[in-house]
This record gives structure tokens, C-alpha cells and sequence, in this order.
């Protein structure tokens, strides 16, 4: 069988998912002629025309804002943001047209919003963001971030066919990074699932998305160690899956969060409300973060390293924490 | 009395119809004013008096089935399109019998299935886009929708506004935008919204028509409209139609409008788009006293019973803050197929993914005039002043090769 | 001694600044000839004429960024969102230019941005928010939310006069329904720092803003109980003062925070991370939260009373917590 | 010779350092190109090849003092406002020596202090509103600069181009907006960008006068910019001028541009900005074969001493990361003040809260063509189309009273 990497996934659910339903569309810029920034639509506008993969102006408010209003006569329109960072643009039509729309006069918005994010690709200030938390801070939207190319396909393919509206985050240092084989038959990953990516008992390092790969590689070297580490994949960071995180930490009794974006206000924070809310007298130690800097992204590789996690950090702070 | 170009222009029922939605906005309007002064209504009210002609005008112009997403000033457009004054009392009063059972209020609701009206949100012009999106899911679904929406002069300042009247205007979306001169943007007015003389002048940036249609009269705008919706309608794109009006009151009622030189106000009430779609019926015998009456005995009745309705109302039970973030299993919006589906499925849908560059984008070239815009023939219409879209125009040359000059 | 409204307390430290410093000018909707939604600008077109005080079109990111740029040539403008909703319309504009100009080339921007916040005034889903933690999830910013008239005019003086930007949330459930005597002489309050409103030793409550009031409400109530409750009033959120709440936590061994702000995502969950990091051996109970719901804000009064936290609740919460 | 208007336009000098920095700027792009294919740049690179006349002649249009805005590609411009080819090559190269010290990278850097250029953010438009604010703050202090920055065709779609556009306008700030058009947003065509002919008609929506000049003549650009700067200057409000040219690469090194027909190239490549002022300089004989010599000479001993420095400056150490997020102490821009501050403090500030309305919006109302603009004759500028602003424009009356229109 092929190996299928986390954009190919993610171009294939697009594929799967328009040859399924015609309601399903696509709207973005250089989505169609040029297959996408990241390629990650390449060959849709071929395949499905100029009415489904719709190239648009530089209007990142017109095309969530389409994208609704298409959504209410029953499509299912696919934005792409051409990099995450760009969904700032049209944060007041996500925050406040999309999120309230069902909660105010229960109109649904079954769209995804989705687009490269995160670093480690030295694309400085303005293309390397990971603004989930903006988004995971407001009611009425779902947030999606897989950390495999497995669940980019099975997740999107859940947030297409999800009756409300979908922030599904790429990881673009993954796209061509990780492969693996797919199933040929359709499947999907259900949202609001977090999965236990490597069991373990003396402590859980609960992230998602590129930071999966590194806690997994410094879970490894711990394992040399004698530290058994368990990591949680969150997988969706709205609505979160509040009891899988809950039950490691029962196990392991120690909490690490681990997130690429930045620290203050970053979800380890929500985390750590609910854990010492649910499970205060489970936990036998500090939780500790491991996170970007409070800084925006700096360009150059030096500067970039430091203001990443990466294994070695999260070891230390693993290792701290399980000899705590 | 055949030949009276206004009786072909309203058919009589059209004519009583008009009036007694013009009649019915005005009431409501003023039965709300009295509920804000027992403090009866929950939050700000915001008035729509002295622009009832637009809102009214324009939303007659539509066919069934055409969507309208309206501003919280377009009363008369919701009663048009076939809300009841009960649903608007019931909003302002917070009652859970109202279209959004108490969790907005104001003109803020909606309703994808029977009503086709998409709720705004405060946030002014981002209802642009969104109606785009509806024009081009209409048309993408092979119905021969209109969408229609409005917005006031402050609100064309929007970066929302430009986005999607552009990405409308590059998409030929079914789109019809009225732009509602009411000469305020709260306490600001219009000149210190833009330098501009006709606010119909922000079209020229998405080369699409635009009209400017004195907004007091009724009969004028409801003929701009129906050209503008039979235009997009044919396919010939987005449609912005300025009516200048007046906002006959403060922003709302908490502002006493102060800062409105008093002369202005006098100089529009002697336009009152009501009295004066009143002189034009009787101008034109398209009614008698006995319609007349019947009419307002009928808002009467209406209004009375719809406010009885309201007042009984209860309130949304407190829990009820607590459902409906998302939908679960709610979902019921089926997509209308008007055309065959296979025409967006492979191996149908294939097509070269390549642009076609006509020109090259220099100097020499020549404008681009789009054939099946260059038949309109926009020129004198009673009450109104045309835009041609930007494509039509041609330019005047006047040096020879590359060098040419417009004034 | 007058008593002045949190309010005029705004009004008072505009007037002054702009009184000390002819490079302070405001921009903002209706703020001249009306003198503001709210009137926080009243008389200050009279005072200071056209140049320094602008109505502007209906632009919030046109007036975020014309203060940005008139930042640049050394004037300090303060820019007035009509409602705070609208500063998403600026969201862009703010925590990419603003937040992140002085860290990538070395250019301060000197702005505040102000505008009221907060619910409690049948506002609706538009005129209600609490938008406070989108932007201590930035960094670059800093974020200040007063809940009295002293704090409200001497943290107004000090955002004018750093030299970083600020975001200057104004609570207007408080605007005339509080009031105190300030001093006749210039003073200001300083950013970054919390205050400890009510001392106690039983448990410390972690608010800000309009629940400050509601808090102390609850602590009286709980006083009377026999439970001593410590308030702690945040004032700036970021950078946030934390020692302040580390050491009202020492002291109490119990922590209950309290915000309007929706739940998921809320400042709690920064302060619950901050506390299990650095304060765990002393905590001795769960960290519990009083919020508002996961909704957005519902209009009629029955649903929003239901939706705001209140006295009463928090009380709750607090009794249960001291009990632990 | 003497009579030859070239040699008026232009002096010798200013004729062969306009040559000097074409040229700089096209060799700083080959040189770039070169370094990214050796691996030694950090990221993408964004070319300006077929864009350099836009760039240099625009800001060469500006006197000192002045602000500029420029986007990544307008390396032309900041190579004319001061900066140096090291400046560019170690940002490219992320090293601590880059203006950002390795913060940020390609042309996103700016100083307050001796360059006044503020660096672009990615997000398109979002410097048009920060101009006009730094334009309406050199005129509060009484400076008499303008500002200018640049815009795409696509960046011309974003809400934030509009706010600023339409405030800039609003206020008659000092800011000249130079929209270049190369054809192309990345791989989308300039015409599915809006459905213009003239990207300059973008101008109509905001009564502002805009060009629309040939991007690859220099010396049209030049006389085109000159105009609009002093427009600009002498307080008539903002300007905008459509430079067309074509982006001769793809978007950015990455981008083999497959998505362009060939012979759109072609078109483009026969005429090269930098060729074409090669041949007016020989048509005009502003320069000898000497002179040309030793500009080439210069420019490379030039980049060759940049490449040197650049090379063997290090990256930036690891704990910068952590430095510069706030402003503790290290405020010291200064306010320049070129005018009396007690122009702006009490008493003699005070006015009278009251707006003007000089009509009162109706239909009736005359045009109102504001005097300074009246006497301001746009007809034939030699490579450039002309647009008068909005106001200028006489409304033709076709009916009595306030039936009007407009063709
Ligand atoms: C983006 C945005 N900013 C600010 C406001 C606050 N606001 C509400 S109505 C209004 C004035 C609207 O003027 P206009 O668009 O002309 O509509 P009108 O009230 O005249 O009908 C303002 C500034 C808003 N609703 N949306
Ligand atoms: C708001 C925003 N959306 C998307 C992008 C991604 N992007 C970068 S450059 C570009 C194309 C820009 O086209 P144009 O404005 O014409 O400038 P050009 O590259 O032709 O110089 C796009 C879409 C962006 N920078 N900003
Ligand atoms: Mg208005
Ligand atoms: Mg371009």
C-alpha cells in the first residue's frame, strides 16, 4: 500500500468529500489554476470545474462571509485561509457571524475554515501562527488539529459532514513530513475525541498537532530512562475531551501540557483548570508547561529554535516533573 | 384615465398593497415608540421613520423565493417579505414567542426555510458578503434567486462591505445591495463619511450599475428596484442602488439627535415618503376614502391584536440560555437542486485549469466590454440617476500609441 | 468632595492628559460632536477642536491603524471602539501590526484602545463582550480592565503614558453606577500591578472588573457566614501580577476565580496554570471557577441573568471551596 | 538640445542616478536570485524583476522628510529612500547584522528615526490605514510630508485597503497610494480581481484623484508621481496611481509561474522598464557610454562589498528570541513639531461642536466641487490616463426638477 502524507490526506478528504456530495465546495485564493499555496488542492479544479473550486480575491472576510451565506441555502463550502495567520482577517465574521449564528436564531453554519498553521519552517511573524486558541475561546465553533495524516483525512471528512461550523488547523511543518498508509475505504474520525497516543503511568504529556511528534520523541528517550510517559493527542481542542485527558492523569497522577503556540493564555491553561478542578486530589505534582515563547515568531533559525519546543525541553520538563 | 403611465406602472391591488405596508411600518413604528416610553422594551429601539419608502420599495421588488437579509431599520422590509408586526413587538420585547424566543433582539432574526431572511449582526457590512454567498449558492443551485440587502451610509465604510461587493462584482453574484443615504451614521454625517456626492459612486470600484434614487418616493424606488433585481436576476451581476433618505429621528431613542441642524429635518418632513406616496394615489385615483379607511381600520385591528399577543408573552425560561450553541442533530436544511447535479460531478465538471488572458494588461489595449452588458441602455429614469457599470465607458483618446488622457 | 463616576473618571483622564500633552488626540466613532456612544468624550471637541478630537468613519481598523501611524511620528493617540465588539473588526489590524511592530523592528506603538466591555445591560450577543482574552493571548499588548473610578482614571493616564500599547477595557455595567471621591492632583495607577481589595484568609476569589463589585458582594455575604474571603481585583491582566495572586494564594491555600468572560479559555484558566505551577504544595483544594456560560451573550433578561455569574454563585462556589 | 523637453523633465544628474538605481535594483534581484539558489537564503525570495520602474520612480518622486510604506517587492524604493543592498541581502539572510537583527525577514524592516519607512506586515492593506495616520500625523505637527506606500492589484481587494482609502480621503491626508498592478495576486489574473479595466477606478469610491500611468516608463512614472506627490503635498487629499506593469517572475522563487501564458511574458519582456530607459537615455543623450560604464562598475563594486559583509555577518544569537516583545525604556521618538502647540491647547483650540450640512442630501442639491479642486485641469499627461476627482464631475441634467440622469 502507498504511503500517504498529511497534505495528500488532506487533499484526498477534499476529493472524497466533493465526488460524495455536490454540496460540497471550494473557496479560497489560488485554490484552483494553482492547486493552492501548499498544493493541498491540486488537480480539485480539473476534476470538478470552476463553480466548485473557486479562486477568490484577496478578501478573507468575503470568503468566510460566502461561505455562510452559501452554508444556509445547504452547501458545504470548504475556505481555505492561505496561511492560518490570514484568518485574522476575518476573525469578526468567524467570532461573531459564525459562531452565534445558531445560538442566536438557530440558523447552522456547516462550514470549515482551514489552512496551513504552526512553525518550525522559518516563515517569521506572519506565517507561522497557531491562533487556535482565539477561536477555542469562542462558543458555537469546533476546533480540529491532527497530528497525523490518519486523522487530517478522517477529521476533515468529520468536519465536512459537521452541522456546525469547523476550524480545522494544518500543520504545515508536517505536510510533507509524516506519511503513512491509509484505509482505501471511506472512514472518519469523530471531533471532540482525543486518543492516547503512547500509554505510560509516571506522567501524562497531554498536546496535539507537530508537538504530538516531538512529546512521542521525548517520551522515547525518557523510556531509555526508566520514565514511562503517557501522551494524549487532543486531536480536537473544542469541545475537548475533557475525560480522556482526565483519566491519564488519574493514571500517571503528573500533568505536562505541551503546545507550539504561545504560553500565556495558551490551552494548557484551560487544561489546567479542568484537571485541578476534576481531579485536584489525583494529581501528585505542579503541572508544568512546555510552550513557545511569549513572543511573536522571529525569522531567523536561531531564534526560531529557541522560541520552539522541541524534545529535549519537553524531556526536562518531564523528567523534573517525574522526579517531583 | 387609461393611458395614466402610473396605473400601468401599480396594478390598483399592487397600489392599495404598497400602501398598506407603507401605513403598517409607520404604525408599528410608532406603537414601538410608545412600548419604548412604558419601558416595555428591552434594550435600545431604533426607528425607521421617514424611510419606509425605501425599505418598502425595495423588498416589493422581489419574487418569491428571493432572500433578503435586512438592518435593523428595515421594518418595512421584514413586513414586505411576510414577518408579522408581532414578531418584531416580541423581539423588542424580549418575549420567548419571538422568532429567536428571546435570545436577540431588535430586527436580529432569521429563517433559511420559509422566509429566506438571514439575520444581520451588529457588526455593520458584514452581511456583504454573506448575501453574496447566498446569490451564489442560489445560482449555483440553479434557482433564479435575487439577494438582497441593505446598508446604511456608514456602513459602506466597512472593510466588510468592500470585500464582498467586490468579490460579488467579480463573481456577477445575483446581488442587489441598497444603499441607504439616510444622511447620518449616528451623530456623523455623510460628508465626514466620505467625500463623495453620491454614495452610488462606490460602485465604480467594483465596475458594477449603480442607481440613486430619491428615496421618498415610494414609486421611484420600487422602479429602481425592480430593474436592479431583474438585472441581477439575468445574470448581469451585483446591483448597488443608493436611496437617499433621511432618518427622521435620533440614532435611537436615547439620542435626542441634537446635533441635526433643525432646518434639515423640516426640509425632509416636507418630503415625508408616506404623505407623499398618499398625494401620489390620490394624483393618480388609485384609491378611494373607502380603501383608505379599510386599510387603517385593518393595521388597527392587526396591530392591536399583535400586541396583545406580545404583551402576553412570557418570558424565555432562564435555562434556555443554555441551549443552542451548537446544533446537534438540528440540521435540517436540505440544498433546493434546480439543476442536474451532474453537472458539478466528474467526469461533467472537468475542465482545463487555465486562464485566459485577453489582453496583457497593458496601455494599448482595448477596454473589454462585456457584450451582454453593452445592450443596457441606462438613460433617463423618472426619480433616479443611473450608473453604468465601469466596463461600458469608454474612454476618450485623445494622443496617439500609449499615450491617452481622460477627464 | 465630588463623587466622580468610573465614567468621568475616563472623561477626567483624557481631558487632563490631553491638557498635559498636546500629542495625545483621540480618533474614534461619534466621539466629537456627540461626545461618544457613551459620552466618555463629551466636551473634548469643544476643548481641543478638530485636530485632536476625530470622528471617524465607520472603520475600526482604518482608526486602528491611522493611530498606529500617527504612533510613529511620536503623537500618543487613543483610539475609542464605540462598543469593544467592534475591536474584532480591528483584530487583525491589532495583533499583527500593533502587537507585533516593536518586537520585529523596533517600533513602540504608544496607543491605547478603549471602548465599554461587558454585559448586564440587555446588550445582546453585539454589545456585551469581554474580548479581553483574545488579546492576553497576545504578545506585544497590554490589557487593562478597571472596576472603580480611581483605578479607571489613574490606569487611563498610565496606558496613555507607556509607551507600548494598550487595550483599555471599560466595564459599562459601572459606568454611572459607580462612584468615589478622587484627588484634585494628577496620579496615576500603575500597570501590571493587582490590588488586594479585601483581606481574608479562608480563601482568595481572583476577579476583575464589574465582578470585583459582585465578589465583595458574596465576601460580605460569606463574612457573615463566618468565611473570610480575600478579593483580589486583577486591574491589568497583562502582564499579569503574579505574585500578587501567588501570594493571596499562600495565604489562603484556596483559590476560586471569578470572571465575566466566558468559561473555556477565560483568564481562570492562565490563573489556575500559573498557581498549580508555582503554588501547588499550597494549595489545599481544587481551583474552582465562577463564569459566565459557554454562549454567547442571550438578550432577554431572565437568559442573560441566567448567563452573567452573580453574587449569589459565586458565594456558592465559595462556601463549597471553603468547606473542602 | 536644449529644447529637448526630456532633458527638462530630468537633470543629468537625477537622469543617471535614476539609471543607477534601475539598475541597483536589478542586480540586487539576479544577485538575490543567485544567493537563494545557493541555499544561502532563509525562506522565500520575492522578486521585483519587471517592477523596478514602479518602485524607483514613485519613491524618487518624494523629498526628504518624507514617509514611506513599501511592500516587499518595492526594493527600488527603499534603495532610493536610503538603504543599502546589505540591508536587503542580510535580512534574506536572517542575519543578527539586518536591520531586525534577524527578527524578521525579506524587506519587512523600517526606522523612525532617519529613514521614516515603516515596515509592511504580510497582511495586505493594512499599511493604507497607517499611512494615512502617519499622513494626518505630519500635518498635525505642521510637517509638510507626504506619505506614501504601495499596493498590489490584489491588495486592493482587502477591507483594510478601503478603511484606509476612505479614511485617508475623508480627512484630505497627505498620502499618495501607488497601486501596482503586475497582472497577477499570486496565481490569480488581475481580472478576477475585480472586473476593471482601470485598477485607478478603485479612486471613484472615495472622490480622490488617481493616474493610471505605464509602470514600465520610468519617466512617465516619474512625472506621474511628481504630480501626485505635490497634489498630495499642497493638502488636496490623497492620491492613488495605478502603475501597470507585470510581475516577470513567479510569485516567488518557488512559483515556476506556469500559470502565465508565455506570450504574456513575451508582451511584457519587449518592454522592460530597465531597457526602455536605456533607450531614452540614448534617444535623449543623457548619459554616454562612460558614464554608463561606471555606474555598472560602481554597482558592482557595491554588491560585491554587501555580499562580503552579508556573507560573513553571523545569525543572530539564540536569546535575541527573547528580547524587544515590549518597549521598557526605549522610547525615544520625539514629536517634530513644525508648528505652534498652542494651536492645539485651550483657549485656543476651542470650537463650536456643530456640523455644517451645506444642503441637505436631496435629490435637488447642486454638485458641490470644493474650490481647490476646481482649478486642477487633468487633461493630457504624457503615458498616463488621468482621473479628476469624484467631485469635479458634472452631473448632466436631462429633467426637470428632481428627475435626472445620469448616462
Ligand atoms: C463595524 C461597526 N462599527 C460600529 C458600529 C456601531 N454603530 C451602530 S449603528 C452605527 C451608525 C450606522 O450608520 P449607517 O450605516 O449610516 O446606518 P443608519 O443608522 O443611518 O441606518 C454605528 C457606528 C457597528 N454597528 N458596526
Ligand atoms: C490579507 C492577506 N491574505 C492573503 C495573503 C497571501 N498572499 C501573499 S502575497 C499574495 C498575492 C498578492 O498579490 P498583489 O497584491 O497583487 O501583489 P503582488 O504579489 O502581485 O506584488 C497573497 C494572496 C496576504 N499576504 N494577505
Ligand atoms: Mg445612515
Ligand atoms: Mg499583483
Amino acid at each position: 500500500m502507498v504511503q500517504v502524507t498529511y497534505l495528500d490526506a488532506i487533499r484526498q478528504a477534499l476529493l472524497e468529500e466533493m465526488d460524495r456530495d455536490p454540496a460540497v465546495l471550494l473557496l479560497g485564493e489560488d485554490i484552483g489554476v494553482y492547486g493552492g499555496a501548499f498544493k493541498a488542492t491540486a488537480g480539485l479544479l480539473e476534476r470538478f470545474g470552476w463553480e466548485r473550486v473557486i479562486d477568490t480575491p484577496i478578501s478573507e472576510t468575503a470568503i468566510v462571509g460566502a461561505a455562510i451565506g452559501m452554508s444556509y441555502l445547504g452547501l458545504r463550502p470548504v475556505a481555505e485561509m492561505q496561511f492560518i495567520d490570514f484568518i485574522a482577517c476575518a476573525f469578526n465574521q468567524i467570532t461573531n457571524f459564525v459562531a452565534k449564528s445558531h445560538y442566536r436564531w438557530g440558523a447552522p453554519v456547516p462550514i470549515v475554515i482551514r489552512g496551513p498553521a504552526g512553525g518550525g519552517v522559518h516563515g517569521s511573524a506572519f506565517h507561522s501562527a497557531n491562533p487556535e486558541m482565539y477561536f477555542v475561546h469562542t462558543p458555537g465553533l469546533k476546533v480540529v488539529y491532527p497530528a497525523t495524516a490518519y486523522d487530517a483525512k478522517g477529521l476533515l471528512k468529520s468536519a465536512i459532514r459537521d452541522n456546525n461550523p469547523v476550524l480545522f488547523f494544518e500543520h504545515k511543518f508536517l505536510y510533507r513530513r509524516i506519511k503513512e498508509e491509509l484505509p482505501e475505504d471511506d472512514y472518519t474520525v469523530p471531533i471532540g475525541q482525543a486518543i492516547v497516543r503512547r500509554p505510560g503511568r509516571d506522567l501524562s504529556i497531554v498536546t496535539y498537532a507537530a508537538m504530538v511528534h516531538a512529546s512521542l520523541e521525548a517520551a522515547e528517550q525518557l523510556a531509555r530512562e526508566g520514565i514511562e510517559a503517557e501522551v494524549v493527542d487532543l486531536r480536537t481542542l473544542l469541545p475537548l475531551d475533557r475525560q480522556t485527558v482526565i483519566e491519564s492523569v488519574r493514571r500517571t497522577s503528573k500533568l505536562l501540557v505541551v503546545h507550539e503556540d504561545t504560553r500565556t493564555g495558551g490551552i494548557a491553561g484551560e487544561i489546567a483548570a479542568l484537571v485541578t478542578e476534576s481531579a485536584f486530589e489525583d494529581l501528585d505534582g505542579p503541572i508544568r508547561r512546555v510552550t513557545s515563547l511569549d513572543t511573536p515568531v522571529p525569522f531567523s533559525p536561531p531564534l526560531e529554535e529557541h522560541f520552539l519546543p522541541n524534545a529535549a525541553r519537553i524531556a526536562e520538563a518531564a523528567r523534573d516533573l517525574a522526579r517531583y | 384615465m387609461k393611458s395614466d403611465p402610473a396605473r400601468q406602472e401599480l396594478t390598483h391591488e399592487e397600489a392599495l398593497e404598497l400602501y398598506y405596508y407603507m401605513r403598517l411600518n409607520r404604525s408599528l413604528d410608532e406603537l414601538l415608540v410608545r412600548l419604548f416610553r412604558q419601558n416595555k422594551i428591552v434594550g435600545g429601539l431604533y426607528g425607521s421613520l421617514g424611510q419606509e419608502a425605501t425599505s418598502v420599495g425595495t423588498a416589493y421588488a422581489l419574487a418569491k423565493g428571493d432572500w433578503i437579509a435586512p438592518l435593523i431599520r428595515n421594518v418595512g422590509s421584514l413586513l414586505v417579505h411576510g414577518y408579522k408586526p408581532r414578531d418584531i413587538m416580541t423581539q423588542y420585547m424580549a418575549r420567548v414567542t419571538s422568532p429567536t424566543q428571546g435570545k436577540d433582539g431588535t430586527c436580529h432574526f432569521g429563517d433559511l426555510k420559509t422566509h429566506h431572511v438571514v439575520s444581520p449582526i451588529s457588526m455593520l457590512g458584514d452581511l456583504i458578503p454573506v448575501m453574496a454567498g447566498v446569490a451564489m449558492a442560489g445560482r449555483y443551485l440553479g434557482q433564479k434567486i435575487v439577494a438582497m440587502t441593505w446598508i446604511g451610509d456608514g456602513g459602506t465604510s466597512t472593510g466588510a462591505f468592500h470585500e464582498g461587493m467586490n468579490f460579488a462584482a467579480v463573481q456577477r453574484a445575483p446581488l442587489v445591495v441598497v444603499l441607504e443615504n439616510n444622511q447620518w451614521a449616528y451623530s456623523t454625517p455623510v460628508n465626514r463619511q466620505a467625500p463623495l456626492r453620491d454614495f452610488a459612486d462606490r460602485a465604480r470600484a467594483y465596475g458594477i450599475a449603480s442607481y440613486t434614487v430619491d428615496g421618498n418616493d415610494l414609486v421611484a424606488v420600487l422602479r429602481i428596484a425592480r430593474e436592479g433585481v431583474e438585472r441581477a436576476r439575468q445574470g448581469h451581476g451585483p446591483v448597488l442602488i443608493e436611496a437617499k433618505n433621511m432618518r427622521m429621528l435620533g440614532h435611537a431613542q436615547h439620542d435626542p439627535a441634537e446635533y441635526v441642524p433643525r432646518e434639515m429635518f423640516d426640509y425632509w418632513k416636507a418630503r415625508d415618503p408616506l404623505t407623499r406616496y398618499e398625494k401620489y394615489l390620490d394624483r393618480h385615483k388609485l384609491w378611494d376614502e373607502k380603501e383608505k379607511a379599510a386599510i387603517h381600520a385593518r393595521i388597527e385591528s392587526e396591530l392591536a391584536a399583535d400586541l396583545e399577543f406580545a404583551e402576553n408573552s412570557p418570558f424565555p425560561p432562564a435555562e434556555l440560555a443554555e441551549q443552542g450553541v451548537y446544533c446537534n442533530g438540528c440540521h435540517n436544511i436540505e440544498a433546493q437542486w434546480r439543476r442536474a447535479k451532474e453537472e458539478l460531478m466528474p467526469p461533467k465538471s472537468a475542465v482545463t485549469p487555465e486562464w485566459t488572458i485577453k489582453d496583457f494588461g497593458g496601455m494599448e489595449t482595448k477596454p473589454a466590454v462585456a457584450a451582454d452588458r453593452s445592450e443596457q441602455q441606462h438613460s433617463v429614469i423618472e426619480g433616479a440617476v443611473v450608473h453604468p457599470p465601469q466596463t461600458d465607458r469608454k474612454r476618450k483618446i485623445t494622443a496617439p500609441g500609449s499615450r491617452r488622457a481622460r477627464r
